[in-house]
């Protein structure tokens, strides 16, 4: 497999040209946090404002209909990124309201027969009964365990986790008594956001199946770095950010099997996910419309497929190798540096390109602090993942995450950032 | 694209004169289907003809002129027909509304003039209400 | 006061240019479903992404300061234009999930108190009893309605409505009855977007005052189109969308009184809204963090800042006296046309720029497809609020809206379109 | 705007040398600030000095070095002041973050070498953790 032009990559991403901190090379390392966007996505948003802005699916004039299809030509394109059928891609703000979405579909599913009103068929897998219970793990992040706190404050069921073995992987070994007969739901990620573990799904698929429950799988960290295909994964529901992968903001991705969205309740209601309304009650609509109430982000839309078609273009197989191997020199390059620990895997094996790491002696904000001074983003702080930094007895933890702008000369000037603070801080070893 | 395609001489005859509306108290079965968008609806009963697999329709409705005529359409070329024979026909209409399949007159009859529809994406399902609303009612009148 | 200088708006707005239906001038008379976007607010959310693109309130390198500051100057600008504080404005994807974000919060404080677990101060006022009821018109929009209807299928309220008169106003001649003690909110539209009728919220503050009822103001359709200022108005919530009024899509407001944003649980739930994380539960942080879950749309808050920029420079006085004679001239105009029917109040008292007719012979549907050829782009159907159109016993209507960059001539050409339409169909009187 | 106004000496011995860390059975009140971004977080407690107005401060934290230099720094200012003498000097250090004053050493003590905090947004919450901990806890033991 051929590498990545990064340097051609670059020149299609308008930010990276910017100086930082008095005239320093922007070197940005927090795509964890969100990605740069390369021109082409940015000429896609505008092009749809400048030519065929309207209000989609609400209109019959010229506008509308070419606002409506660029809309759905982006549900296909995104879609089939993902191995998806269109009609089971559901846009919603960010990857928060996509978890949100399903949490709320248990609740109000649960509260709908309760007081007897009409559900859609099927619904049962979402009606809890006091004792069911949801598994999450202890390496979510915020996004995908305070829905689920919530949903088991609000209901009868218990919020129950896997938690983590020493070297930064899921500890499986009471998997069966976790994951039970009881259980409803699990949600877990992908890619930890702060470990870098790329979780084995096929083994918790295996598990859920065999009693039942429904799999949600975070994919925030693996959608943007490696290919995913729904179907291979055979989870239940997938949940991302277009902005983490070269997308605009304010537009995230649900996809769920169509036959578990049309057994669905709404979440979020209101304009264009209805079928007939009257004052004394409404009907809805089938999915994804039932889920994208009011006056959807169309432009966002646009610019997160084309984000999908330059993606596409390099070829997701390419991203991971490259991320790949930027993960196993930094790895190779911070363990040299005494008195730097890596929080999370040390190794390459199922494992992304966020590098969470402490530097003996130092804050991790103070180290940030240093970086940024130098140019170099990252990001510190618990990363909305606060148990694992729990877990790990550290109070929070300075982040590195690479993308495909990212390249070998990014590593060193990590390495070097780190080896200055410790200079400055006078906690050299 | 201009409005004349769409709006055929004789789409406006069906829309002013439409056939065969009509409602009975028992039918095999009923239907009501709704244009969500813009507010049409169709409410559609079959009533099985004894000893054949055929069905008569009968129905209400209230809509644009593309909705209308359609289902006036709908009634000429089905009314009395069996599932099987109808099920062509519904596939070729929606099939002309995707452009993947030129009008054939032999199966749409009249259908055929809604061909201009297709230009305008927002009336498709204007187009295709009446048909949508014919193929659930005869499935579910033979499930019953 | 001078009047507005429509060709140098029109001059800002890219789209306005490109002509539709093979060569036709574009005339937009559909600003009610969405506006269109000057070069002012695309140049800044673009800008934006290529100079300070960042995942706001998460990080400490430059790019987050200079992301977070320019999101948090948004916002001030945004408060300011409606007479607000800063920290009393949340951002939403739209105005729907806005009004849904007042409606689970009375769900959710419901249901925590019922489990014993822990409410913010002051959150009785979101409990909801037996018998309590909630309020709201007859001339909803879908997003105001169905909010509504779905949390009395969830909850032991009863949702109860305000009716109209036949000239398109509130029939508040049973206010009283209506507006009782038991009333925990009243939720309604300042401007109906079918009927154009503004309504006096004077009298519904005053009456909801009284009963100690909460007021909610969908302010959609008058904060693009009026000044508005929430501390004249007397309400408690003010909700709108950003695309309304010259802003991006996907992004939406609500203003709140700080005390009652103070005291609701939150809604959707994730990063970026919480205090403190561990497994076993979480706390949150305060208004507005504490519903803005997620990473959240800052180039379209720049964007919407950039808008109200906009708008404050022409003066919103001066935009809704050229509304005004716009209008005034439509009625009028309309009424002349043999077989024509508005539906809603046909002078301008009270008045917003929305005209909705029927044509008698024809179907709404039929009439808009004759405009749109015309290059005349307004909406059909029953604009989501599918209740008025069965009220006034249409099926659906046309209608026509107007903002800044319309102009006579437009209200000529939607004349002589619809004559048009009539000789077309062949129902000329 | 360098790191080395933000770390001044005077900032980097407090962080490494902090003064007054403790902990009492029991307090008039005890608060916990914590700033969710990081993590950073203070226990903070206010004994107050019998027949006077005045408290003393007890505190444990954890944080970077801007925010545990701010809490001894603190503890240097506020230790046995009463709300009127410290309120003083927590308006002050907020305003100086905000760059609405110019720092007073009479005021602020070592605390003025705070002021390279101002540059870098995200860090003036850490700088203020403490400062707005002992006002609230204070507040609460005067409340009591
Ligand atoms: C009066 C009114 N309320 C609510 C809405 C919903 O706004 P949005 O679809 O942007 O959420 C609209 C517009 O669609 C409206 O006109
Ligand atoms: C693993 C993971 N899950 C969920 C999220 C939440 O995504 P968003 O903030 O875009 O909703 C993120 C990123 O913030 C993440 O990294």
């Amino acid at each position: 497999m051929s590498k990545l032009d990064v340097a051609a990559i670059q020149a299609d991403f308008p930010i990276l040209s910017r100086k930082v901190r008095d005239g320093k090379k922007l070197v940005y390392l927090d795509s964890g946090a969100t990605s740069q966007k390369p021109k082409q996505v940015l000429d896609a948003e505008r092009d749809f404002y400048e030519q065929r802005n309207s209000a989609v699916h609400r209109g019959a004039h010229q506008l509308a209909e070419e606002a409506t299809d660029a809309y759905e030509l982006a549900r296909k394109k995104i879609a089939k990124f993902v191995g998806a059928q269109p009609n089971e891609i559901v846009f919603t703000k960010n990857a928060t309201e996509a978890i949100n979405l399903v949490a709320y579909a248990f609740l109000n599913a649960t509260l709908k027969a309760q007081f007897g009103k009409p559900l859609p068929d099927g619904a049962q897998k979402f009606i809890l009964k006091p004792g069911d219970e949801i598994l999450v793990t202890e390496m979510e992040h915020h996004a995908n365990l305070i829905p689920w706190q919530e949903l088991a404050d609000k209901t009868e069921v218990k919020l129950r986790w896997i938690g983590l073995t020493d070297d930064g992987r899921l500890d499986l070994s009471n998997l069966a008594q976790l994951l039970n007969s009881k259980t409803k739901i699990i949600s877990l990620t992908h890619q930890s956001n702060l470990l870098g573990t790329i979780n084995d799904i096929d083994t918790i698929v295996k598990a859920a199946k065999a009693v039942d429950a429904l799999v949600l799988l975070d994919a925030c960290q693996s959608v943007p770095h490696m290919p995913v295909d729904v179907r291979k994964l055979g989870v239940d529901f997938l949940t991302w950010s277009g902005h983490k992968m070269l997308g605009p903001l304010g537009i995230g991705c649900l996809w769920g099997r169509s036959e578990l969205l049309a057994s669905m309740p709404p979440f979020i209601t209101g304009g264009s996910m209805i079928e007939t309304v009257t004052m004394e009650g409404s009907t809805f609509a089938a999915p994804p419309a039932r889920f994208e109430a009011g006056v959807p982000m169309a432009a966002q839309a646009v610019g997160l497929a084309a984000a999908v078609d330059y993606l596409s273009a390099i070829g997701m197989e390419k991203v991971a190798a490259h991320e790949h191997a930027l993960t196993e020199l930094a790895i190779e390059e911070l363990l040299q540096i005494p008195g730097v620990r890596i929080i999370g895997p040390t190794n390459t094996d199922n494992r992304g390109s966020a590098i969470s790491f402490v530097v003996d002696g130092l804050h991790p904000h103070d180290v940030g602090q240093v970086l940024d001074n130098n140019g170099i983003a990252v990001r510190v702080g618990h990363h909305c993942a606060w148990p694992v930094c729990r877990r790990y007895e550290v109070p929070a933890t300075t982040r590195a995450t690479f993308y495909i702008y990212n390249d070998d000369s990014d590593v060193f000037a990590l390495r070097d950032g780190i080896i200055a603070a410790q200079k400055f801080f006078g906690v050299s070893k | 694209m201009n409005l004349e395609n769409m709006y055929q001489e004789i789409i406006l005859d069906h829309y002013k004169h439409p056939h065969g509306k009509g409602q009975v108290e028992k039918a095999d079965a009923e239907v009501t289907h709704v244009n969500p968008t813009c507010g049409d609806e169709i409410t559609l009963q079959v009533v099985k003809i004894p000893g054949t697999e055929n069905f008569n329709i009968f129905y209400q409705n209230q809509g644009c002129s593309i909705s209308q005529a359609s289902a006036s359409i709908l009634f000429d070329q089905l009314n009395g027909k069996s599932l099987a024979e109808g099920e062509i026909a519904v596939d070729h209409m929606v099939a002309m509304m995707q452009r993947t399949q030129e009008p054939d007159e032999d199966i749409l009859g009249d259908g055929i003039a809604l061909v201009g529809v297709s230009a305008y994406p927002a009336r498709v399902k204007c187009a295709l209400l009446s048909w949508m609303a014919w193929k659930d009612a005869v499935i579910q009148a033979q499930g019953s």
